[in-house]
C-alpha cells in the first residue's frame, strides 16, 4: 500500500480504519529507512546520524493532520524519515543528506520541509519567522516545528515562543520528550512539571501526549493547527516518547542508560502496541507488515542508489554561499582548479 | 518586485537635497519600503518611537504597525525570525539597536542567516540587510561603541556594508535591502548628525565593492585606507597635510565584503606607502585583511611597511577615557608622517 | 537619621516603626539620588544614566530583606542609587560611574554590590553563578539579581532561571515590571498573564507583589530569601511599579506614554503614599522629611564633589584587561604616550 | 592554591608517557583538580558520559558531582554561570561540546566574561578556561568542525590557546587553568586520536606567547607559521620538502593571543620567506594578523610577499566536499614553492 499517495492533502476530521492503516504503515517505514541509514554509517557509506526509534507514532501522527500544501515542517534531525507525507523529496534528499552529499540540504519546491537543524533550537525562530510572514502576507495554513526536550533548555526556544505569543503567529511547537539529550536525563534537564507547562511563560495553550499514540498525537496536532490557522495564534505541544536507540551512530547509551528503564520502554513499542491494536481491530495482518516492509525496504533501496550515483562537483562549495561570486571568492576558486592540475 | 500604491512612489522625486546621514537612512528606509511591500522593518523601539536615534521615523505612521514592528527585547529572535520572514518571500530589515547586542544574536547572523542559503543549496535565499549602529566619540555606556566588523569579516556568506557619506548611506543602504543575500549595514554614530551632504532625492543605487576615492592627485604619495567614520578623520589629516604639501589619497572601502582588492591595489601601486585606519582594536582587527590583501597584491610597490591605525588592544573604555582611546586626526598625520619618514 | 549604620545587618523578622521610618528614608533619598544625577547629565557634567523614579519602595524593601555581609545583589543600571544600606561604596562608585570614571566599574571589597549592567539579562546567568559556587563553598547566604521586564524576553533570563531550578540556587530574581521597555509596553513584551507566571517554566516559586508597598516587597523579598538559605532552592518575584519618568537622560516619554496612564501611576507615586501612612500611623513628620531631603542633598554633594575631584590616568584603559599586560599591549602604550608628547 | 587531600596529589608522578592529545587533556583535567580544589569542571554531557569524546572521562567518578557536572543544553548560561562561579572564589573549567555552539554564548564570552576584570577595574578577575574541540577532517555535521579563532582573536581581554602536540596540550591547558585571566583553549578534532607524544607525567607548564620551532635548520629558506593540527601537516609539508632539498623551518604559534612576535620576527629576518597556514576561511582569519605583525615587524627582511594557505571563504562545508575544500599538505608544498620560485 503506497503510504503517500493514497490521501488527499486535506486533513481528516476523524480518524478511519484506512487512516490507521496508514499511521502503521508510517511507523513501520520510518523505523526501516531509519535503521537502514544507520546500517550505511556502519558500513562507512553515510555520515554520523541520529535514529528516530521511539519517535515513529509522533511523525505517523503529526503529519497526518497537517496539509502538505499549506504547512510547514521545520525538523531538528531525527524526524526526516518519517514526513513521506509531505513527498518524496524528503527522505530522498536526508538520505543525500546522510551520505555527506550538499544536495542533501537542499528539499527542492515544492516540498514545505526543512533540511536537518544542527544547532539546536535556532529552527524555531525560523518556524516563528515563517508564521510571521505567512500571516503578514495573508496564506493560509501554519508551520510546525519539532525539538528535543533537551534543546528547550536552549533561550532560543524561550525568546522564539515568546515573540510567537506576541504575535499570534500560527505555529505550532512540538517538544519531543524522549527522556534524553544525548547522556543528560530531563531530571537535569529543568525542574518544570512538564515541558508543556513552560507554555506559561508564553500564556499559550501547551498540552502533553502519549508519543507512543499515533491517534492520541494526531488529535493534539489537529487542535493546535485548527487554532493556528483559525488566527488564534501558537501552540506548544509535548510528545512524550522514549530513546529507544543511542543517541546517533557515535553514541553508546550503555554508559549512563538505566537497563530496566529502557526495558521498559520497549514493552511499551509503539509499533508493537499499534500493530497489536490495529490487529485485534481485524485491520491489520501479517501480511500487511510483510507489504509495509517490503515497499520501505525497495523505496529506500532506490533512494539509497540514486543518493550514492549522483554526482558532485569538486568544487560545490563555492555554490550558494552567495547569489554571485565575489571576486575573491573567484580567485580562490582559479586557484582550487589550479592545486587540483598540480595533484593530478 | 511588487507593485505598490503609495504615494510618494507615483511622483518620482529628482534633485538632491543636504541631509545628515541619519536622515539619510531615514528618507531611503522611506522610498524602499515604498518601493516594494515586501520589505519589512522590526526591532527595538522602531515603531512608535522610531528608534531611539530616529532613523526609523515616521514608517510606522506610513506603512502601519504589519511592516513595522516593535518586537520584545531579543534580539535571537530578532534576527532568527527574519530567516523564516525571508523563506515566506519577505524582504526584512531588522535592527539591532546597537552592534554591541548583535552578540546575542551571533548564533543566528554567523549560523544560521549567513549559511541559509548555502545549507540549502539555494532554496532559499537570505534577502536580509540587519541595520546597527556603533562607534566611539558620543559617551555611550559599554557596549554602545564597539567596532565589530572585524568578528564578522571572517563568517563566509555575509556582506558587511560600512558608509562614509549621507549619499553613500542612501545609496548603499538602497543596493542592500534589494540584494539578495544578507548584509550588515553599520551605521557610525558619531557620523548620524555630523556627516552631512547632497544626497539624490531619486534612485541611487551604490554597488558593493567599489571603493570611493575621497581626495586624489596624480602625485599623491601615501593613502590612507578608511571606511565609516575614519573616512571623515582621514579626510581631515589629509588637509592638515595638504597644508604641508604632502599630497594623500584617502580611500573609502566602503564594503568590507565584498572587498575592492583592484582599487586598493591600484592605489597601493600609485602611492607606494599606505596607512590604515580603523576604530576596532588592533590585534586581528579588518586592518590586518587590508594589509595581508596588500601583501597578497601590490607587495613590490610598497616603499615602507604599511601603517596601521587602530584602537587599543582593550574593550572600548568609559567616557573620560575614550578620546584617549579612539583613533583621532593627530595620530593619523602622525602615521602618515611616520610612513613618509620610513626608509 | 542615618539611614544606614542604624540597622544591624540581620535582617528583621518582622518591621518595627523605626523599620518603616527607615524604608522611607531610602525611599526619599535614593530618589534624591537618582533626580541629582540626572541633573548632572542635564548640565553635561554626567554621562547617560536612568532614572530610579517609581523604583523607590522595591529597592527599600529588598534592601531591608537582606543581610548585607552575606547576601549580594546583582543590579542592571537603575537601582544603584538605592543599595545604601551594602555601604556607602555603591552610591559613590555610581556616581563616579554616571561621571565615566573607571573606577565606577570598581565597588571594592567587601560591598557585596555588582557595578550596572548594561548588556541586558545577561547579569542572570552571572547571579546564578555566584550562586551556585556559594552553595559549592557551602557559605551562608544568597544572590538576588534584579531585571526588568522587557529584559525577561532575553534567552539568558530563561536559561539562567531554568539552570538555577536544577542547581537549586540560592537565588532571588527580582523582575522589575515598570510597564515599559523605553517605548515598548509589557503588551507588546509577552503575553504571559503576569512575569510571575514565568516561574512555571522552571518549576520554581514565583509570585507579584505590589512595588509601591515597601512592606509588601520586603516579606515576599525574606520569605525567597529564607528559601533560598534553607536549600530549597531560586525564587521569582515580580515587583509592580511604573516607570515616572523618562527611560533615561536621553528619552523622550511622551511620544509613547500616555498621559492618563502616567497621571494614575503619579497619584500612586509611592512615597507619597507610604508618607501618608507613616503620618497617620504618627511616625513621620514634615521635620523628618526635611531631615532625609538634608541627608541625602548633604551625601550626594559629598559624593559629587569626591566624583568630580577623583583623578584618572589618561592611559588607564590598559590596566585590567589582562592582571598583565602582554607584550602587545606594551608597545601599544608605549605608542601612545609618544603620540601624547607629540599632541603636546 | 589550596591544599587537596586527593591520593594522586600525595605520589607526584614522574617520568612521561606517550599519549595522545585526548589523552593528555583528560590526564591534565585529573591532575588540576587534585591539585587545587577550587577547580569546577561543567557542560554538556561532561559528567556520566566523561564527553562525547571522553576528555573529562573519570573525573566526575574521582572528583563527585559537585565538581563535574552535567549542564542543561545551553551555552549562553554555561559562559554565564563561569563569571558568578569565578566572582565566588572558584576556577571554571566549562566545555562547550564543539566551538560552532560557542556562537550561542558569544554575548557572555566576547561580552562578559573578556571584560569581567576590565568592569571591575580588578575587583573581580575571570580565571576562566573554555575548552572547545573545533576543526575539521573527521565528517563530522554542520558547525561542528569551523575553525573560529579569529572571530574571538579582535576581542580585548581573552587568551586564544591552540595546542599541537600532545605534550603542549597538557602544558598549556596547565597553564591556562592557573591563569588568572580568561583562555579560550581550542581542541583539534583530527588531533584528539592521530596526534601522539610523549608527555611528562609531572608538573608540566608551558608558557603562553612563546612560540614552538618544531622544525629548524641553519639555512631554512622558508618558514611555514601555524597553529593547531595546521602545524602536523605543516611538518609533513616540511619533511617531503627536505626530500628535494628544500630547508623549511616550521613555527607552532601554540597561542594567538598573546602572539609571540620576537620569535616571529627572528624567523622571517632568517628565512625571509614566509608561508602561513590557517584552516579557517580566508577573509580575516587570524593568517591576516601575522600577515600584518610581519609588515610590522620584519617588513624589510621579506625576499617575497607572504604566501597563505587557508580555508576558502565559504562555510565548512559537508562530508563529500571537505577534503577539498581544507588545507592539505600538498596545497602547503605548492605555497612553498611558489614563495620561492616569486621574485
Ligand atoms: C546549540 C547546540 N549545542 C549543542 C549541540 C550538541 N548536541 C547535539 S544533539 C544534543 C542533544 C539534543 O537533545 P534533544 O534536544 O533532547 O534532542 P534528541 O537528540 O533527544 O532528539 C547535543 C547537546 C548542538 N548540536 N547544538
Ligand atoms: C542586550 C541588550 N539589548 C538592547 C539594549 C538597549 N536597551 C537598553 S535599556 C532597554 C530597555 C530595558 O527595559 P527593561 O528591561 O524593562 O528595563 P527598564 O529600563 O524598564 O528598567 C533597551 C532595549 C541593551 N542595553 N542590551
Ligand atoms: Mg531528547
Ligand atoms: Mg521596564
Amino acid at each position: 500500500m503506497n503510504s503517500v499517495l493514497d490521501l488527499p492533502s486535506e486533513p481528516p476530521s476523524e480518524l478511519s480504519d484506512e487512516h490507521r492503516r496508514w499511521l502503521l504503515t508510517q511507523m513501520i517505514s520510518s523505523r526501516i529507512f531509519s535503521q537502514r541509514v544507520f546500517n550505511l554509517q556502519r558500513q562507512g557509506r553515510a555520515g554520523t546520524n541520529a535514529p528516530v526509534d521511539g519517535s515513529e507514532a509522533m511523525l505517523a501522527g503529526c503529519s497526518l493532520a497537517l496539509d502538505p500544501t499549506t504547512d510547514w515542517v521545520l525538523p531538528q534531525y531525527r524526524e526526516l524519515v518519517g514526513l513521506e507525507r509531505f513527498g518524496p523529496d524528503v527522505l530522498d534528499r536526508y538520505v543525500l543528506y546522510t551520505l555527506g552529499h550538499p544536495d542533501g540540504g537542499n528539499i527542492p519546491e515544492p516540498t514545505r520541509v526543512w533540511p536537518p537543524q544542527i544547532s539546536l533550537a535556532t529552527q524555531v525562530p525560523h518556524a516563528v519567522g515563517l508564521a510571521w510572514g505567512m500571516k503578514q502576507r495573508k496564506e493560509p495554513g501554519c508551520v510546525l516545528v519539532f525539538l528535543g526536550d533537551g534543546s528547550t533548555s536552549e533561550g532560543d526556544f524561550y525568546e522564539a515562543c515568546n515573540f510567537a505569543g506576541v504575535l499570534e503567529a500560527p505555529v505550532i511547537v512540538v517538544i519531543v520528550n524522549n527522556g534524553w539529550a544525548i547522556s543528560t536525563p530531563i531530571s537535569q534537564q529543568t525542574r518544570a512539571k512538564n515541558f508543556a507547562e513552560k507554555s506559561h511563560a508564553f500564556g499559550i495553550p501547551g498540552t502533553t501526549v502519549d508519543g507512543t499514540d499515533p491517534v492520541a498525537v494526531f488529535e493534539a496536532t489537529a487542535d493546535a493547527r485548527s487554532r493556528a490557522i483559525a488566527g488564534a495564534g501558537p501552540s506548544i505541544i509535548e510528545v512524550v516518547t522514549y530513546r529507544l536507540g543511542p543517541h546517533t551512530t557515535a553514541d553508546d547509551p550503555s554508559r549512563y542508560v538505566p537497563t530496566e528503564e529502557l526495558a521498559a520502554a520497549k514493552e511499551r513499542d509503539a509499533i508493537t502496541v499499534f500493530r497489536a491494536e490495529l490487529t485485534k481491530r481485524g485491520i491489520w495482518t501479517d501480511e500487511d507488515d510483510a507489504t509495509a516492509a517490503a515497499t520501505a525496504d525497495a523505496r529506500m533501496e532506490a533512494a539509497v542508489q540514486a543518493g550514492e550515483a549522483r554526482p558532485v562537483e569538486p568544487d560545490a562549495f563555492f555554490d550558494h554561499v552567495f547569489a554571485e561570486l565575489t571576486p575573491r571568492m573567484e580567485r580562490q576558486r582559479a586557484q582550487f582548479w589550479a592545486n587540483q592540475e598540480d595533484a593530478s | 518586485m511588487t507593485a505598490t500604491t503609495t504615494q510618494d512612489h507615483a511622483a518620482a522625486p529628482v534633485g538632491s537635497r543636504v541631509m545628515t546621514m541619519l536622515e539619510a537612512i531615514n528618507h531611503t528606509l522611506h522610498q524602499e519600503m515604498a518601493r516594494d511591500d515586501r520589505v519589512i522593518v522590526f526591532g527595538e523601539d522602531v515603531g512608535a518611537n522610531g528608534g531611539v536615534f530616529r532613523a526609523t521615523e515616521g514608517l510606522q505612521q506610513e506603512f502601519g504597525v504589519d511592516r513595522v514592528v516593535d518586537t520584545p527585547l531579543a534580539e535571537a529572535v530578532i534576527a532568527g525570525t527574519a530567516v523564516g520572514l525571508a523563506a515566506a518571500g519577505l524582504i526584512p530589515v531588522p535592527e539591532i539597536q546597537f552592534l554591541g547586542f548583535s552578540y546575542q544574536a551571533f548564533h543566528q547572523i554567523a549560523g544560521q542567516i549567513s549559511r541559509l542559503r548555502y545549507r540549502t543549496r539555494g532554496r532559499f535565499g537570505a534577502p536580509i540587510t540587519i541595520r546597527a549602529p556603533f562607534g566611539g566619540g558620543v559617551r555611550t555606556p559599554e557596549l554602545h561603541s564597539d567596532s565589530l566588523e572585524a568578528q564578522y569579516a571572517n563568517i563566509p556568506g555575509l556582506k558587511i556594508v560600512m558608509p562614509a557619506s549621507a549619499a553613500d548611506a542612501k545609496g548603499l543602504l538602497a543596493t542592500a535591502i534589494r540584494d539578495p543575500d544578507p548584509v550588515l549595514f553599520l551605521e557610525p554614530l558619531r557620523g548620524y548628525r555630523m556627516i552631512k551632504g547632497e544626497v539624490p532625492l531619486g534612485e541611487h543605487l551604490v554597488p558593493f565593492g567599489k571603493a570611493r576615492t575621497v581626495t586624489s592627485t596624480d602625485h599623491d604619495t601615501v593613502v590612507i585606507i578608511a571606511w565609516s567614520f575614519m573616512v571623515e578623520l582621514a579626510r581631515r589629516a589629509a588637509e592638515q597635510l595638504a597644508e604641508e604639501g604632502i599630497r594623500v589619497r584617502v580611500l573609502d572601502l566602503r564594503t568590507l565584503v565584498p572587498l575592492d582588492t583592484e582599487t586598493i591595489k591600484a592605489a597601493v601601486e600609485e602611492c607606494g606607502r599606505v596607512v590604515v585606519v580603523q576604530e576596532a582594536p588592533e590585534t586581528n582587527g579588518f586592518a590586518s585583511e587590508v594589509i595581508a590583501t596588500i601583501n597578497d597584491e601590490a607587495f613590490y610597490s610598497l616603499e615602507a611597511p604599511v601603517n596601521r591605525v587602530s584602537g587599543y588592544d582593550a574593550p572600548y573604555p568609559v567616557g573620560k577615557l575614550e578620546d584617549n582611546y579612539v583613533p583621532d586626526v593627530q595620530r593619523i598625520v602622525r602615521a602618515v608622517r611616520q610612513t613618509i619618514g620610513a626608509a
